[in-house]
């Protein structure tokens, strides 16, 4: 099976400082591929170097064609949608603004957006710099989902949100994923463990590891020196 | 920066250093160029084409003050410190007033330029005047009403800075004194709209209406005062400036009394006169309002050393020669008054024939010197 | 009362003539959030451009505004291309790079055609006044306002009905994230700085129908009148931007006449301090 | 021992600077006449002064994070003030040295308090409104007293003799010195004190100081009231150098160029806006001469034109070191020390987080 | 927790933009040393709420009590200055200082406005206070790093760092762990913890995550659309069956 989008030796240099030192990664052409790592591992910037949003060198192979030297703009116009860490919505515009900027398609989807969020369709006017944490959250998704993409990228999108609002959107990237492959950065491990097929370990801005997320999570030994972690998703609390 | 233009073919004597501080670039760059094609003519005629004073070359020394008193004074600081004694120039009044008190705490002579300022007369013992002054241009706007100023009104339509007001303040005095009524209409200086202004000169129904207007919305003001038909309804009087600027009096330009300081041929083609406009026009340029100030300064300079058998040491003695000194300039008989250093000079009634591009001035009457003199100030210090 | 009238329809050339050279300011401050201090250059370069045509050009009046305004976009398209395009990462220097031009342009025109006021050709269509209740009001402040009325016209229409308005508003924000949707934000901004410039440069010929006459300075000097439109009328509002200047004209006008020391432009300043202090986002109230 | 030359190279500039008087070494082309003559001092004391301006206006926008489009009134008040208190109340010159700075202190005081009520771009242009006004007042002549376009000279029998005529021009100069370091240490000093500290938290995030429990307002106001007594303290010393008081220093263009000093330095660093001081106003004052000079006169028109023009030459070396020197000159030492250029990741991705998303 | 007076009290608090309640009618009474969570959907206003008793926004409608003392019409640095203390929900730092100059900042912010008036003397260190509180919050190896330049976590660290070394009364907490890896959460929760309980600090906080707050929180608060749902121990809110329907769902 070809990866859809392989990574190979990614290197970026900000200022004078090495963030990367040769990321190597491959998004599988179906379902979710999880980005995992510490915090401060590189995750993001590995992201945003794929988008073409830092310097970078290195080769970055979209359905064999080399986008590693495009302008992010030609990235994105071959079919990646970003959804980055800092959710990146437009403060200033209204969500229906936010929304009509990322239109790309003649038929942008819409009715899959609304059903999904129908918060933002009731809020449709409301300027996006007010929504609470987790509506910009929605925002920042519903954006990658307008256009008929090819890969979408989503960087921590359950950061903030509600429980349930996790469990739906673990639920969308699942179904999304059954259409359009997902690179998925994510502290959640148990929302990893129940999206993601394959992964991709970072640390110190480096590929750690690569192989099965199921596998992974399931030696115990192994997540604990890649992730810091036990059995626990999220640590239980002694008290 | 130093541009020696001395003949170097006068033997060995050393040198007479003279320092021109003037525009050459900024604002009143065009001014500036007419007082140093004038300068340079004037020196050649007054040195016999020598360029030398009883034997001593005469060095001149350039700085640009972009009309900036602040550059003006640094610039003639510099001179001083290398050894200037005669110092010229200023195209702008706020230059000399600045400089005028520089050269009288070093002692040094300072002949002022196109400036027009009065204040510039009686400044100090150090300071004289190549140019007229602003009391001058009133003078011979005044001689516009005739013989009897009695009962007549006189309005005067000014931009409300110190250049309005003091002509505002000379009209009074001069038309006032005679028992004319004078009243002003006062623009503010950044007023672009000067509809309503011509709209108060005209309704106000004077017997003359006095223009006293300097800057870039010359050619607004002419246009509201055409448009508002203020020509039909009086007489109006103001001062013709460089040449350049007669096209921006467009249709108005023929109905206008004008007074003038010089145009090229104004004075009627005395020797002085072709002397300067043969040299200016050997070197490839146009007499112009301002070449006889720089004229005359050279020939203030000269004469001035002369007295002082080419030694400019003694100040005092440059100062003695010139005070009360009379002579043929370009514009006639000229004399320094002693008093005050006020340069008393005839003045000229002028018309234009033509608009735009095609507009000449005529002279139609010659003020005499003495009809024109502005009253003695004290010597202030 | 024909002084009120004359007053009224001259404040309103004036707020037209305003709103002319702070349109473009607007457009270019708001969308791009650069305080553009070369707009006036831009002025200044469409309104030689405009006077050398009808000139030595010899197109005439009504061919040499259009020249005008073209010369004036294609200096602003050039601004854009060379300084600000490369600055797009320091908005801060974006700002002094234009104040550099801002200097260095009106100098190099004094530089070519000198510092003194050269006359504009007056149209004979457009020299003569019109009579309204009593005043003679000069036919030029009409064509000004007519002016002023189209170009608001024709940019509500542009942000209104393109999405470039949106783009260069979004691009302002976080310039990445607009290309992270697949957005060539250079392209909007290009346009944006070419339509403000235009504007610019049709202010700019026009202004010199109204002052009968150009000169190098005669853009910076109503640069300062412009910014203080675009600050009152609110930060990219260009209706705030048009209600300002009939405000600003008016007030101007009648203050010259009506106070003993023609106070128009303190009043102006005063207006301005007031207003600020006041409602600190300006007139429409949309944020910086 | 690099460490050592770290701290202490400043006074190498120090020394040269106080030896400057007593030299005769001509620098042909840097100044028109050897080192010590009084043309020299007159130039070099006006660079000093203005890269005390510089160094004072820094504190309001580099510190602060203030862009105040209204410095020059303070300018001007400290240097009418000055010159009307000896004109009009014949005071000596300590003491109408004095009024006037108390003058431009009072003032920006009044007006600080008012214009800080307002942020961000508003305040810039209620300075530059204030500012305007203040121009206008002067042009306007009020009762004759600032004598409007034409300026008032100062009275020089009311000025010490030791300040009066050219072969006093070294006292002047170390006037000016004096006033620089002066001007330094305040900045320098009040930068690094507890409200310094306070400052660089305004010029961040004022948003994020709120909520420490401080109120930017009054911090801010110290520091336009400190500026403003530096800028009028530099009135006082252009007034000694200059003979006199002309409406040029009011004009929103000292502003600018001031703005333009300390950017073409570097705005924030400890030096640059002194650097940038110094560099602009010899480069306003000899670029006239390279413009007028018989080298230029000799050139082709399409060269020679904008070459004639200093303000052309001004604006684009302004234009250059924006373009290519980003963070000024004094920036540069370290850009070369890191061996790149060109890349300023760093400044875009850290650039300010606006409020509103700070509290969303 | 002794029941004296309470630290802070709400009544009928509620704010409204353009007629719309955002936040409606929150009546609250937290004791001394007491830690309450807050829970809800996104959207329900717990930011909001946040804001308000910190100040940000100006109550419309109720009556904030600080200490006993009337605070409604207090704005931010007054109230900060009685002890009120917050983190934001987007990092909200000064890009361009270094960790510790925060930290140092705040430290001096702390010691009253008349000790960040002096300009006339040179700011001093506040030495062990600001390296006890980096090294609590783990930022002492990045002390001399610019903001800017740290990961996501590092800046959720120094908000912590930043809002301890003052050592506020009442600490408001808007959603601390998000972003953070798994790995570390257990060092913050600790940090809070001790914060609590062994400084005796009276704690509100925003969290998502459930079981970070079991173990933490005296009382939860849940909020929905605005209005105050439930208030009550953790056991008893998670029980209830409407909580278990309009917030968690499925617990992932
Ligand atoms: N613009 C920058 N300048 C300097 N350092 C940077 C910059 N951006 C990122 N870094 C550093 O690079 C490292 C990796 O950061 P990155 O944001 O990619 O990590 P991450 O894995 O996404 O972490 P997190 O889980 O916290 O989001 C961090 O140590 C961070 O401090
Ligand atoms: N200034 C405003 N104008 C209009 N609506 C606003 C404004 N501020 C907040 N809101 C709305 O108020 C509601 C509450 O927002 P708030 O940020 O308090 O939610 P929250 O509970 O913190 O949510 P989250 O968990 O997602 O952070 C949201 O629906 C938001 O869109
Ligand atoms: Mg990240
Ligand atoms: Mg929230």
């Amino acid at each position: 099976m070809t990866p859809l989008l392989s990574v190979r030796d990614l290197r970026v240099v900000i200022d004078g400082l090495h963030i990367l030192h040769g990321v190597d990664l491959d998004v599988a052409p179906t379902g979710v591929t999880a980005l995992l790592g510490r915090n401060g591992a590189g995750k993001t910037t590995t992201v945003r170097a794929i988008m073409g949003l830092v310097p970078r060198t290195g080769s970055v192979v979209l359905d064999g064609a080399e986008i590693g030297g495009l302008p992010t703009h030609r990235v994105v116009r071959r079919g990646i949608g970003y959804a980055p860490e800092d959710r990146g919505v437009f403060a200033g515009l209204t969500v229906a603004e936010n929304l009509r900027l990322a239109e790309r398609d003649s038929a942008p989807a819409y009715p899959l957006v609304h059903r999904l969020f129908p918060e933002l369709k009731a809020r449709e006017k409301q300027l996006a710099g007010t929504l609470s944490g987790g509506q910009q959250q929605m925002v920042a998704i519903g954006r990658t989902l307008l256009n008929g993409n090819r890969l979408i990228v989503a960087d921590e999108p359950t950061k903030g949100l509600a429980p349930r609002i996790v469990t739906e959107v673990a639920d969308v990237l699942a179904r999304v994923a059954e259409t359009v492959p997902v690179l998925l950065v994510e502290q959640n491990l148990a929302l990893v463990r129940r999206v993601a097929g394959h992964c991709a370990v970072l640390a110190d801005g480096r590929t750690a590891h690569r192989g099965d997320a199921a596998a992974l999570l399931a030696d115990e030994e192994a997540a604990r020196r890649l992730l810091g972690v036990g059995r626990h998703p999220a640590p239980e609390v002694t008290p | 920066g130093t541009a020696g233009t001395g003949s170097a073919d006068t033997g060995s004597r050393a040198p007479i250093k003279v320092g021109l501080v003037y525009s050459k670039t900024g604002p009143l760059a065009a001014y500036g160029k007419q007082y140093l094609e004038g300068f340079k003519a004037g020196l050649a005629y007054a040195t016999k084409g020598t360029g030398a004073v009883a034997g001593h070359p005469v060095e001149l020394a350039e700085q640009d003050d972009a009309g900036d008193p602040a550059k003006a004074v640094s610039g003639a600081k510099d001179l001083i410190g290398k050894g200037y004694r005669v110092l010229a120039g200023s195209t702008a009044s706020g230059v000399a007033l600045q400089v005028g008190p520089i050269a009288a705490q070093n002692k040094v002579l300072f002949i002022s330029g196109p400036a027009a300022a009065d204040k510039v007369t009686g400044l100090n013992r150090y300071t004289f005047r190549s140019g007229r002054q602003s009391y001058q241009d009133i003078r011979a706007a005044a001689s516009f009403i005739g013989k009897d100023a009695q009962g007549r009104k006189v309005t005067v339509l000014a931009q409300d800075n110190a250049f309005g007001q003091a002509n505002v303040a000379a009209v009074k005095a001069v038309l006032g004194a005679e028992g004319a009524t004078v009243d002003a209409v006062l623009a503010p200086p950044s007023a672009t709209d000067l509809t309503p202004f011509a709209g108060q000169a005209k309704a106000g129904r004077p017997d003359l209406l006095f223009v006293a207007w300097a800057g870039d919305t010359a050619a607004a003001l002419w246009t509201s005062l055409t448009q508002q038909d203020v020509f039909a309804a009086t007489r109006v009087v103001t001062g013709l400036d460089l040449a350049a600027s007669y096209p921006l009096f467009g249709p108005a330009g023929e109905k206008i009394s004008f007074l003038d300081h010089y145009f090229a041929g104004a004075a009627g083609s005395n020797e002085v006169e072709v002397a300067m406009t043969d040299a200016v026009t050997k070197a490839g340029s146009k007499p112009d309002i301002f070449t006889p100030d720089g004229f005359t300064a050279a020939q203030m300079v000269v004469h001035a050393l002369e007295a002082a058998k080419g030694s400019d040491a003694d100040t005092d003695a440059l100062v003695k020669a010139l005070e009360g000194w009379s002579f043929d300039g370009v514009k006639g008989r000229l004399t320094v008054r002693a008093e005050d250093h006020a340069l008393l000079q005839p003045m000229f009634q002028v018309k234009l024939t033509g608009t735009g591009a095609a507009a000449r001035p005529g002279v139609v009457n010659t003020l005499p010197a003495d009809q024109v003199a502005p009253p003695v100030t004290p010597m202030a210090g | 009362m024909n002084t009120v009238v004359l007053l009224a329809c001259t404040g309103l050339g004036l707020g037209a003539l305003y709103f002319l050279v702070a349109s473009g300011l607007s457009l270019i401050f708001g969308l791009m959030d650069v305080l553009n201090f070369a707009h006036g250059a831009l002025l200044s370069v469409g309104a030689y451009a405009a006077w050398w045509a009808a000139g030595d050009g010899g197109m005439g009046f009504w061919l040499a505004v259009p020249f005008g305004t073209l010369v004036g976009t294609g200096a602003a398209v050039l601004l854009e291309l060379v300084l600000i395009r490369p600055l797009y990462a320091r908005p801060r220097d974006q700002i002094l790079a234009t104040v550099g031009v801002g200097l260095a342009l009106p100098a190099l025109l004094m530089g070519i055609w000198g510092a003194d006021a050269r006359p504009f050709p007056q149209p004979a269509a457009l020299a003569g006044t019109v009579r309204l209740l009593g005043a003679v009001v000069p036919v030029n402040r009409f064509v000004l306002i007519g002016a002023a009325l189209l170009v608001l016209l024709a940019l509500r229409l542009f942000l209104a009905r393109t999405r470039y308005g949106l783009i260069v508003r979004a691009g302002v924000e976080d310039r990445a994230m607009v290309t992270a949707l697949g957005i060539d934000v250079r392209r909007a901004f290009t346009l944006v700085f070419a339509i403000g410039g235009a504007a610019a440069a049709l202010g700019g010929a026009l202004a010199g129908l109204y002052f009968g006459s150009v000169n190098p300075g005669q853009g910076t000097g109503l640069l300062i009148f412009a910014f203080v439109v675009v600050v009152m009328g609110g930060t990219g509002s260009v209706t705030g931007a048009a209600v300002a200047s009939v405000a600003v004209g008016l007030v101007q006008q009648f203050a010259n006449y009506y106070t003993a020391a023609g106070l128009g432009d303190l009043s102006v300043v005063v207006l301005l301090a007031v207003l600020l202090l006041v409602r600190p986002r300006g007139l429409t109230g949309r944020l910086a | 021992m690099t460490a050592v030359l770290k701290r202490w190279w400043p006074l190498g500039p120090l020394v040269l600077l106080l030896l400057a008087p007593y030299s005769a070494l001509p620098l042909p082309g840097l100044l028109d006449g050897p080192l010590g003559s009084p043309g020299s001092l007159q130039l070099l004391a006006l660079c000093l002064l203005y890269g005390a301006l510089a160094s004072g206006y820094d504190l309001l926008l580099g510190r602060t994070g203030l862009l105040s489009f209204g410095h020059a009134l303070y300018f001007a008040t400290g240097l009418y003030a000055t010159d009307l208190a000896m004109l009009e109340f014949r005071l000596p010159f300590a003491a109408a040295a004095l009024f006037g700075v108390a003058c431009s202190v009072a003032l920006a005081l009044l007006l600080g308090s008012v214009g800080l009520r307002v942020t961000g771009i508003a305040f810039s242009m209620v300075t530059l409104a204030f500012a305007q006004a203040g121009a206008i007042l002067v042009q306007r002549n009020p009762g004759g007293l600032t004598g409007g376009e034409e300026g008032r000279s100062a009275p020089a029998d009311l000025l010490p003799d030791s300040l009066v005529g050219i072969q006093h021009t070294a006292n002047l100069y170390w006037i000016a010195l004096a006033h620089l370091l002066l001007t330094l240490a305040v900045v320098h000093w009040t930068a690094s004190s507890p409200t310094g500290r306070v400052w660089a938290g305004i010029r961040e995030n004022e948003r994020r100081v709120e909520v420490l429990g401080l109120r930017p307002y009054g911090f801010k106001l110290v520091a336009f009231v400190v500026a403003g007594g530096l800028a009028g303290s530099g009135g006082v010393v252009y007034l000694l150098l200059t003979g006199g008081a002309t409406p040029q220093a009011a004009s929103s263009d000292a502003t600018l160029a001031l703005l333009v000093m300390v950017v073409l330095g570097g705005s924030g660093t400890r030096w640059g806006p002194l650097l940038g001081g110094v560099l602009y106003t010899w480069a306003a004052h000899r670029l006239g001469d390279l413009a007028t000079s018989a080298a230029v006169a000799g050139l082709p028109a399409a060269l020679r034109v904008p070459l004639s023009q200093p303000l052309v030459l001004l604006g684009a070396l302004f234009v250059a070191v924006v373009y290519l020197l980003p963070g000024g000159m004094a920036r540069l030492p370290a850009r070369l020390r890191s061996g790149r250029t060109g890349r300023t990741g760093r400044t875009a991705d850290t650039a300010a987080v606006p409020v509103s998303e700070g509290v969303a | 927790m002794t029941s004296t007076a309470p630290v802070l009290r709400l009544d009928g608090l509620g704010w409204s933009v353009r007629g719309v309640p955002i936040v409606e009618d929150v009546s609250l009474s937290v004791a001394e040393g007491e830690f309450i969570a807050f829970i809800g959907p996104n959207g329900a206003g717990k930011t909001s709420l946040f804001n308000l008793v910190s100040g940000i926004h100006p109550a419309t409608r109720g009556t904030l009590h600080l200490d006993g003392a009337d605070i409604t019409a207090e704005p931010v640095h007054a109230r900060a200055r009685r002890g009120l203390g917050r983190t934001f929900q987007t990092s909200s730092l000064w890009p361009g200082l270094t960790v510790a100059d925060h930290v140092r900042l705040a430290a001096q912010a702390a010691a009253g406005p008349r000790a960040s008036y002096r300009i006339w003397r040179r700011a001093d260190r506040y030495g062990t206070q600001v390296a006890d509180t980096l090294e609590r919050t783990g930022l002492a190896d990045r002390a001399e790093a610019p903001a800017g330049s740290l990961s996501h976590g590092g800046k959720r660290k120094l908000e912590l760092a930043v809002l301890l070394v003052a050592e506020p009364r009442l600490i408001l907490l808007d959603e601390p762990m998000a972003g953070v890896s798994a790995e570390e959460v257990p060092a913050l929760v600790e940090l809070i913890r001790s914060v609590h309980r062994d400084q005796g600090r009276t704690v509100l906080m925003v969290e998502h995550h459930m079981d970070v707050l079991l173990g933490l929180a005296d009382r939860l608060a849940v909020m929905h659309h605005g209005t105050l749902l439930a208030l009550d121990t953790p056991a008893a809110v998670m029980a209830d069956a409407t909580v278990q329907q309009a917030y968690l769902g499925e617990a992932l």
